[in-house]
């Protein structure tokens, strides 16, 4: 469980603290138990698909990294804030048991209708460096006082 | 889904077959639906790790198909009491699992009818891999 | 039986037959009993239909043959499964262990496990026995587990089978 | 090179147009398997205790997850757990040699919790073409099947490949 963050504390261009995940085959089978996506793309390397594409591996459900992002959201926000909106669009393909480092700045903090809004960047990057899955977000924080 | 009285039933029936051929993505469903999530079920090289051939079919989800099997067969009528099975062999992905049954006593007890089968699925070679019995109690005629 | 080798079972083991562990509760829910049913490739609509499952007499969705619920998953805690809840106390020579078998007997008289259950779940081992087959000397561990529903009705037990050699 | 898909009026006048709705449910269960498959350990989306404790009405839906939608083998797709229904696009004839996630996007106007049954429905937003790929966006909103409020909205763009 992460500490409040609150709205006067938030600076534009404040990192988020980041996070690396690496899923390997299994945390990708739960994944498709938790989230009811049961493609073989993301578990059977012998997969057709993936001989089409020319990819040797399991790619990592572009959902998986839309929740990772989601888990750097809810951790910035906290139990008080509430996010608003957030999404990534799929740019990228990761491979499984490849670091996945999550991340986000925040890009604006504003008061709009009595609520205290920060906006975010948020994004996984590969090993390259490369930002996989870039998006948005849009959180509400409470304020100290 | 039609009903099976206890009249209709001899010892030495055969009841219908139920065919299995489990796919990779049959064995992740099963994890999801288990909770079951070891390796050896679909990571084929854990799987060749731990000295297996390859990725096998989880033995509960055989268990399961044999409960299927006996679900299907008894009717919406029929209450399944018991079913088991011993795991004696592998079964391995995309290879055929016969799931059959046959009809070994049928007796009344306390006014109910019940009805004991040996249940088992069956390899490509014909060898019983998990064979088992199941006790179902079955409406009445009368 | 003929042992030859001498015996693994401990006074240690001996001591936890007929003890029960710890319990603990297993949810059987829509969602789950959905998704069992799907994975085993069941076709009836009592499994997936709560209106099917009225209609045949039923309270709720019903938890498919082989479906018991689903533990309280949590990470911040041991496990508490129904697998890790006997056999930890002790150890015995053995490497390898082999699932010897499952049986599960049901009381529909009692009850049948329908979604929005509760049920509690109690393990104990009821026996250790020791035997020599092809793959050598072998202790053959039987379990025995009891679950109960919200209302203190037994609904089902298991029988379980573990080969250790 | 010829194109795999071509955004006709008839297309067009598809947009906007609600497909029938779905029920989708967040159990406690699905809650917890969801927040297992992505590694999260906070409890907030395990204990209902805890949960509770910090005024929540049960453990809460990791961001991502909006509920499970109820599945039967007869109108669910098996792959994907989606009802294959009429609408919301489904009745583009889309080429079919791949399927891929372009996008989602979530708006939240309320936390989801275990024990919330939500109704689903959806329309086709968007398509464009691009090379061999057809981007095909879809809206969908979720509302508490209780209150009737809506909970979430979704901009989702699959990619179908030619």
């Amino acid at each position: 469980m992460a500490e409040q963050t609150y709205f006067d504390d938030v600076k534009e261009g404040q990192e988020l603290p980041e996070f690396t995940i690496q899923p390997d085959k299994q945390q990708l089978v739960k994944f498709a138990a938790g989230s009811g996506d049961f493609n073989p793309l993301h578990f059977d390397e012998k997969f057709p698909m993936l001989k089409g594409m020319g990819i040797a591996d399991n790619i990592v459900h572009g959902r998986f990294k839309y929740a990772q992002v989601g888990r750097i959201v809810f951790a910035f926000a906290g139990y008080k804030g509430r996010v608003k909106k957030f999404g990534v669009s799929y740019r990228g393909m990761d491979l499984i048991n490849t670091p996945i480092k999550v991340k986000g700045v925040v890009t604006a903090k504003k008061q709009e209708g009595g609520e205290n809004i920060v906006e975010l960047d948020v994004w996984t990057e590969d090993a390259d460096g490369k930002k996989t899955t870039p998006g948005t977000a849009v959180v509400a924080l409470p304020s100290k006082g | 889904m039609s009903q099976v009285f206890f009249e209709d039933v001899a010892e030495g029936l055969e009841i219908p077959e139920l065919k299995k051929n489990c796919s990779t993505q049959q064995l992740v469903l099963w994890a999801a639906g288990s909770g079951d999530f070891y390796q050896i079920h679909y990571d084929k090289d854990f799987a060749q790790g731990t000295g297996l051939p390859g990725l096998i079919v989880h033995g509960a989800l055989k268990h399961a198909f044999l409960g299927q099997l006996v679900h299907d067969w008894m009717g919406p009528k029929g209450e399944l009491r018991k079913f088991g099975c011993s795991y004696r062999g592998m079964d391995y992905p995309n290879e055929d699992i016969r799931c059959r049954g046959v009809v070994t006593k049928k007796y009344t007890e306390n006014g109910k009818n019940f009805v004991e089968l040996d249940i088992w699925t069956e390899n490509p070679a014909g060898k019983k891999t998990s064979p088992g019995t199941a006790t179902v109690a079955l409406p009445s005629k009368n | 039986m003929t042992t030859t080798n001498p015996s693994v079972i401990t006074d240690e083991m001996r001591a936890i037959v007929g003890v029960e562990g710890a319990p603990a509760t297993l949810e059987v829910e829509r969602t789950n009993c959905r998704m069992f049913a799907r994975s085993v490739g069941h076709a009836d609509p009592i499994f997936y239909d709560v209106d099917a499952a009225k209609a045949a007499g039923y309270r709720d969705i019903v938890a498919s043959p082989g479906f018991l619920g689903t533990p309280i998953f949590n990470p911040n805690r041991p496990p508490a499964g129904p697998a890790e809840m006997s056999g930890r106390g002790y150890s015995i020579p053995y490497k390898r262990v082999l699932n010897g078998g499952t049986e599960y007997e049901y009381f529909p008289e009692n009850d049948v496990i329908c979604a929005g259950d509760t049920i509690t779940v109690r393990g104990k081992i009821a026996g250790f026995e020791e035997t020599t087959g092809s793959i050598g000397p072998m202790l053959i561990t039987k379990r025995e587990t009891t679950y109960t529903n919200q209302d203190g009705k037994v609904v089902a037990k298991m029988y379980g089978t573990t080969i250790q050699y | 090179m010829a194109e795999v898909f071509e955004v006709t009026d008839e297309v067009k006048a598809q947009y906007g147009v609600e497909g029938p709705p779905w029920t989708y449910e967040a159990t406690t269960t699905s809650i917890r398997m969801y927040a297992r498959g992505i590694g999260s350990v906070d409890p907030i989306h395990y204990d209902v205790d805890f949960a509770k404790s910090q005024g929540f009405r049960s453990i809460v839906a990791p961001l991502g997850y909006i509920g499970t939608p109820t599945f039967h083998p007869d109108t669910n797709d098996g792959t994907f757990g989606f009802p294959r229904r009429a609408g919301g696009g489904a009745r583009l004839n889309l080429p079919t040699k791949g399927l891929l996630d372009g996008g989602t996007e979530t708006e939240y106007l309320d936390y989801i919790c275990a024990g919330d049954m939500l109704v689903e429905t959806s329309s086709l937003a968007d398509v464009r073409v691009r090379g061999n790929m057809v981007f095909v966006t879809n809206e969908a909103v979720y509302k508490n099947q209780e209150s009737g409020k809506v909970v979430a909205k979704q901009r989702l763009t699959s990619i179908h490949i030619g």
